[in-house]
């Protein structure tokens, strides 16, 4: 085990426990923060495997605007508290018994299909490459994807606007 | 009387047209038979008559005593309120009698014979208002009706043996499955004709009105039963199960019923009783072969019955009840019922020179002949009936003697004689008693034996109202009937009741568990199959979450 | 590096993220759990990108692809789930469709 | 001719239900009333003698199917047809009434035109169309006009006959789909073999319908709870769909088959007679009485369809018909009652009603008499032929077998007596207590009763009437019968 693995082992292991955290804290602020920390810890991934630019769009877009966007939007949506066990419906045991199965599944289905293979660490991720990669073989999904954000954009507006005429 | 003289003339005009019909054939012993509507092939019901001397008789019967309760009914019950459908009743009922003695068709005789057991029910059942009325009556039909299912089953037996219902054609081809028939025709005709052991529903029909136990007990319904046999005996001879069956019930009712008659302290009853005794001594004449000498009888006892009845009504039209102990000392009173049914009398108990003396006689000599082997009886059996016969004719003599005394002698009470419709009747009946005995068979042994033991029957009773001053008879057995109306009036309305509410229970516990159970399937399919549709958002998810994970499993296991 | 580590934590990841998003009752939470799915697709596509060495840089571009889609997604859940709230005054999802 | 005696009360019905509020009670009664009669008249004017088919209509209908719209009169559906058609005409005249809602008229229509339908029906497909098409109008019949009091009681009445009957021709539609691929026909007069199978699908199917022990526990349930003419129409024709589907599967269709079956529907009719006399001496509600009696007398006509005799086929048709005069007449008479008093419960009714309704009673009376089946009235004839066809065994029974079921048969007549004569000695006999409610026999309830009551006479006086179809050898069958005797 060289210090790369190290790290990488130690931000997943920060990622996973503070995903849970997130998923099952009674405090909804406390879930959204634990978001940020998960999200964190998954950029610190990227940023092992050399994919840093992709941690950075992560750490802006995702710590940086989503994260703020959730928190703004429990504050808007507080009810009164009903107690800690509100926060989960009776579904929880189903939900967790098929997260179990989800991850099993799919970590033994990777284990089975990648034992032995490995990273080999040359970089990837720089801003120029992925930048010509980008604009050079993708552009066409590129634009596709603005004119879908555009959408969203102007369908949030419009959502939240007919919402709020009654 | 306006209202009631267009029924007296229907009666008449019927009794006129079956005397008519009946008189020239009186001696005929072939008879006519008349096709009227022939039956087809698959049905095979035929409208036919067959009138021969027999039927004849029996006709005559019917219609003279059913005219003269016609007449009578008009005093007796003139002013119920109920009259109209009471005397229709009679006609048709006197009709279906009718249909019975001439019919020459097994079906039509089945129509006739059970029309008369529902008129009897309608109007043994007239005063529905008291529960006894409705019960007699009841218990009539059904006791009657559950009976004639041995005819209507024997009917089948026969078509099916012979190939024909008609009752001319079936006599001409000789007997054959004749034992099977022969004890289903003696279901029926035991029931109909009250003989032991269905002879419990004739007593009970009295609170009936009292005409109507004259027609019921003279000349129609228990005439019947002897009638089917008179006129079916060549089939019931080839059987002497059946023989041996019948003469064993005729001797059993006949000492029962008079035993029984003796003990009673109602009048009416105690007639009744006498009529299923008196109906014993035709069936022995018959069991013995010898159908005059049951014709006889039928006839005389049908005139002194219904006389007696008839007497017995004005007697309760003065005094206000048929109890033995309301009466006493009518003789001077009311002369002319006491006339009459002195002739009644005698004629029951077998006094020289009545109708029932010489019918009586006919019918001894015939159970005496039986004993000596010339009859389809066993030896033994015939001597036994014999004997049966001598110790009823004892009782039979006693219990009129009996019935006479404590009605008419005694200490006197003052009543008015009933009114002259009402008497017209009985004279004419007691003519009839004195009047039928004339060109009857004598048979001089058997004359003079039953003679002396009526003789001592009536000295006995005579001798036993001097010595003591009363008549009652301390017997309480006997005057419960030996109890034998247990199962009919207790055992087999609770079986039967039982067995409806087990059934009903069943119905509705038990035989409904399938529907009922199939709707809780349902309800508990529907409620797990509401869980998946629950409107609840992340339930759907879960749902499809899964239906994914099982998909790929399955499809990772089975590739 | 083994490129088993991420990609099993990328399972870890998704299924803690199902749990969310089947079990939470808040609306928002949900969204949350949507997200965390979409992190752990994100860190596959890195990894295999990472391991295979694509000149296209395809599971990068891709994942910048999904990043953005999320966002465009999360903001458009919340317009739906504020409109919710304001119409039925709570964003539990079991309440939802089911008193009309 | 048929396809008008059909058309003129389907259409008629309909418009009934769709101006329903703007037709006055009275003139619908009277409309409905001209439409039952014209059918009856055009049915019994198309009769030419029992051989071969009357009025027969043939067109091609759904091709693919090889469905046709085939219908016709048969010697054994005359007499079905012209019942039918009565019964209905006495329902429409019985509703004469200024209360009475015009729907409930075009109801009676549209449940007699299908029961029509299908008695003269050729073609099994149309033979179910028109089943099913009876029975909804009369879910809503019993649902919605049902017994007043009791809306709850009404709507689970009317559901269970529908459940249990739909069950029913659901099977039945199984059996009719396995013969029509059998024999790759759907015409009855072409379709003369079949699998057992099928065979058993179909009577079980009409057995539902009949309805044979234990399938009958809807049956007293929706009478007491249906309105009268319901109850006419149910027991007078709807039993009568059940047992004319037994005989048409047994005459014309699957002979051979059927016989595998038959005895096991011979022993469910006996066990049915008794089991229903039992029961009736145990019920308080007339109308429910009349209705276990009515499993009675169908056991009868089971009993002698499973002889598979022209005897037998005879004494069902008898039956069958008898039966519908003879309980219409008690069902409007208890319908009567219940209007005047607003229970059917005998104790509630109270006794002597001979002198307190005299007509009244002695109609009710006469029926009761009728069918206890006192011999020269017509329910006699239907139980002795029924009883000779068990007797002479016919072609499938065993004769041990069958003469146990006579026996039982004979038991289940006695039984059959007790209970009338219990019933009339608890309303017609009795201290009469008289109230307000008293009311004898109006107008068209005279009607009603002497029609019926002058039919049941004449059937009992002159059985031939209808035996007379079956008389071997006018009448072949595909069956192999044996000859008569006598």
């Amino acid at each position: 085990m060289n210090v790369t693995e190290a790290v990488f082992l130690l931000f997943a292991i920060v990622a996973v426990v503070s995903a849970l955290l997130a998923m099952t804290s009674h405090q909804l602020v406390h879930s959204a923060l634990w978001l940020v920390v998960t999200l964190g810890s998954v950029a610190g991934c990227f940023v092992v495997m050399t994919a840093e630019f992709v941690a950075w769009v992560q750490v802006l877009v995702y710590v940086g605007s989503v994260v703020v966007l959730v928190i703004f939007a429990l504050m808007m949506t507080r009810q009164p508290a009903a107690g800690p066990s509100a926060e989960v419906t009776g579904n929880r045991w189903a939900a967790g018994a098929l997260g179990i199965v989800a991850a099993v599944g799919l970590g033994a289905t990777v284990t089975a299909g990648f034992r032995g293979e490995r990273i080999k660490g040359q970089r990837i991720g720089t801003a120029r490459s992925i930048g010509d990669a980008l604009f050079h073989d993708w552009v066409l999904g590129f634009e596709i994807l603005s004119v879908v954000l555009l959408a969203a954009l102007i369908g949030a507006i419009v959502i939240s606007r007919s919402g709020s005429e009654h | 009387m306006r209202r009631h003289w267009p029924y007296v003339a229907l009666t008449a005009v019927l009794s006129v047209a079956a005397a008519a019909w009946a008189i020239p054939q009186l001696d005929d012993d072939h008879g006519t038979t008349h096709v009227w509507v022939r039956g087809d092939a698959l049905l095979g019901v035929s409208l036919a008559t067959h009138v021969d001397g027999l039927a004849a008789q029996v006709m005559l019967l019917a219609v003279g005593v059913g005219l003269l309760v016609q007449i009578y009914s008009t005093a007796y019950l003139g002013h119920h309120p109920r009259y109209r459908s009471y005397a229709l009743i009679i006609v048709l009922f006197l009709i279906a009698m009718l249909t019975v003695v001439v019919a020459d068709d097994f079906f039509v005789l089945l129509v006739g014979w059970e029309v008369m057991g529902l008129c009897s029910y309608l109007l043994i059942g007239h005063e529905w208002q008291t529960t006894e009325a409705r019960s007699g009556a009841a218990k009539a039909f059904l006791m009657t009706r559950i009976a004639d299912l041995g005819l209507l089953v024997g009917i089948l037996v026969i078509g099916q043996t012979y190939g024909t219902y008609r009752i001319s054609e079936v006599l001409a081809a000789g007997p054959k499955n004749s034992t099977a028939i022969a004890l289903l025709l003696l279901i029926a005709v035991v029931g109909k004709s009250a003989q032991f052991p269905l002879h419990t529903w004739l007593p009970d029909a009295m609170p009936g009105p009292t005409p109507i136990t004259a027609l019921i007990h003279a000349a129609t319904m228990v005439a019947a039963g002897v009638y089917l046999i008179a006129r079916l005996l060549p089939i019931f001879e080839a059987s002497e199960l059946a023989m041996t069956l019948l003469a064993i019930i005729a001797a059993i009712t006949m000492l029962l019923g008079a035993l029984f008659a003796l003990a009673q302290t109602d009048l009416k009853r105690a007639l009744a009783w006498s009529t299923v005794s008196q109906l014993a001594f035709m069936f022995a004449a018959l069991a013995a072969g010898d159908r005059d000498a049951a014709t006889n009888h039928l006839l005389s006892h049908g005139a002194f019955k219904a006389l007696l009845f008839l007497g017995c009504g004005c007697l309760m039209h003065a005094v206000g009840s048929s109890s033995l102990s309301a009466m006493g000392g009518l003789r001077r009173s009311m002369p002319v019922t006491f006339g009459a049914m002195t002739i009644g009398f005698a004629a029951l108990a077998g006094v020289v020179p009545t109708a029932g003396f010489f019918s009586k006689d006919g019918v001894l000599e015939a159970l005496h002949h039986a004993a000596d082997g010339s009859g389809v009886l066993p030896d033994v059996l015939g001597e036994i009936v014999f004997y049966v016969a001598l110790a009823t004719s004892l009782v039979t003599a006693a219990y009129a003697t009996r019935l006479w005394l404590v009605a008419f002698f005694g200490d006197a009470k003052e009543h008015d004689e009933a009114p002259q419709a009402m008497i017209g009747p009985v004279v004419a009946l007691a003519a009839a008693s004195l009047v039928l005995s004339i060109g009857q068979p004598f048979h001089f042994g058997i004359g003079l034996l039953s003679t002396i033991i009526a003789a001592a029957g009536i000295g006995m009773v005579v001798w036993a109202w001097r010595a003591q001053g009363n008549l009652d008879i301390d017997a309480p057995l006997l005057a419960r009937e030996l109890d034998l109306d247990a199962p009919y009036a207790r055992w087999l309305p609770a079986l039967v009741g039982s067995a409806a509410r087990l059934v009903v229970a069943v119905d509705r516990d038990g035989v409904d568990v399938y529907p009922r159970s199939s709707a809780t399937i349902a309800q508990f399919a529907s409620r797990g199959l509401d869980l998946l549709q629950s409107r609840n958002v992340q339930r759907y998810a879960t749902v499809i979450a899964a239906g994914v994970a099982l998909l790929t499993a399955a499809a990772v296991i089975w590739t | 590096m083994p490129l088993l580590y991420p990609l099993v934590l990328a399972a870890a990841l998704f299924g803690i993220g199902l749990y969310g998003v089947l079990a939470r009752r808040n609306a928002v939470l949900m969204l949350l759990g949507v997200e965390l799915m979409l992190n752990a697709a994100n860190l596959n596509l890195v990894a295999f990108d990472a391991w295979f060495g694509d000149k296209m840089h395809s599971g990068q571009v891709l994942t910048l692809f999904t990043i953005a889609l999320a966002a465009a997604e999360i903001g458009l859940g919340l317009a739906i789930i504020l409109t919710l709230f304001r119409a039925l005054r709570t964003v539990d999802v079991d309440q939802v469709g089911v008193d009309r | 001719m048929i396809v008008t005696a059909l058309i003129v009360p389907f259409v008629i019905g309909s418009l009934l239900m769709l101006f329903r509020g703007d037709v006055p009670g009275r003139l619908a009664a009277l409309l409905g009333a001209a439409a039952m009669a014209t059918s009856l008249v055009l049915f019994a004017m198309v009769w030419d003698g029992p051989n071969g088919v009357s009025g027969e209509v043939d067109t091609s209908w759904i091709e693919p199917l090889r469905a046709h719209f085939h219908i016709g009169v048969t010697a054994l559906s005359w007499p079905f047809l012209l019942m039918t058609a009565f019964l209905g005409l006495l329902c429409c005249i019985w509703l004469v009434a200024d209360d009475t809602s015009p729907a409930v008229v075009g109801l009676v229509l549209v449940i007699s035109a299908s029961s029509l339908g299908v008695f003269a029906s050729l073609d099994l497909l149309l033979l179910f169309v028109f089943f099913e098409l009876a029975l909804i109008p009369m879910w809503f019949l019993i649902a919605w006009w049902g017994a007043p009091d009791d809306p709850d009681g009404r709507r689970r009445a009317a559901t269970r006959f529908l459940l249990f009957t739909v069950s029913g021709s659901a099977l039945v539609l199984v059996g009719i789909v396995i013969v029509a691929v059998q024999s790759k026909s759907l015409q009855i007069f072409e379709v003369t073999s079949g699998s057992v199978v099928a065979a058993s699908l179909i009577a079980l199917g009409f057995a539902v319908k009949t309805p044979l022990v234990p399938l009958h526990t809807w049956l007293p349930d929706a009478h007491s709870k249906a309105p009268t003419v319901g109850s006419v129409l149910l027991a007078g024709v709807f039993l009568k769909l059940g047992t004319y589907g037994l005989l048409f599967l047994d005459s014309f269709m699957l002979h051979d088959p059927f016989g595998k079956v038959a005895p096991y529907l011979a022993v469910a009719g006996v066990v049915g007679i008794v089991w229903s006399a039992l029961a009736c001496y145990a019920q308080d509600d007339l109308k429910r009485l009349i209705a276990y009696s009515s499993i009675g007398h169908m056991g009868f006509v089971v009993l002698a369809i499973s002889t598979q005799s022209v005897v037998g086929v005879a004494a069902a048709v008898f039956g069958s018909v008898v039966h519908g005069l003879i309980t219409g007449l008690l069902f409007f008479l208890s319908g009567s009652l219940k209007e005047r008093f607003g229970t059917a419960s005998m104790a509630a009714i109270g006794r002597g009603l001979y002198t307190r309704t005299p007509w009244l009673a002695v109609a009710f009376v006469f029926a009761a008499v009728a069918s206890l089946g006192l011999p020269g009235l017509a329910g006699f004839w239907g139980e002795l032929l029924s009883l000779r066809s068990a007797y002479e065994v016919g072609d499938v029974l065993t004769k041990s077998g069958a003469w146990t079921l006579l026996g039982f048969a004979v038991l289940g007549i006695a039984l059959t007596t007790a209970y009338f004569v219990r019933a009339i000695r608890l309303i017609a006999q009795g201290e009469p207590v008289p109230r307000d409610e008293d009311r004898d026999l109006g107008g068209h309830e005279v009607v009603v009763s002497v029609a019926l009551a002058a039919s049941i006479l004449v059937l009992g006086l002159a059985p031939g009437l209808i035996v007379g179809l079956y008389d071997h050898p006018t009448v072949t069958y595909h069956g192999s019968y044996s000859a008569v005797t006598p």
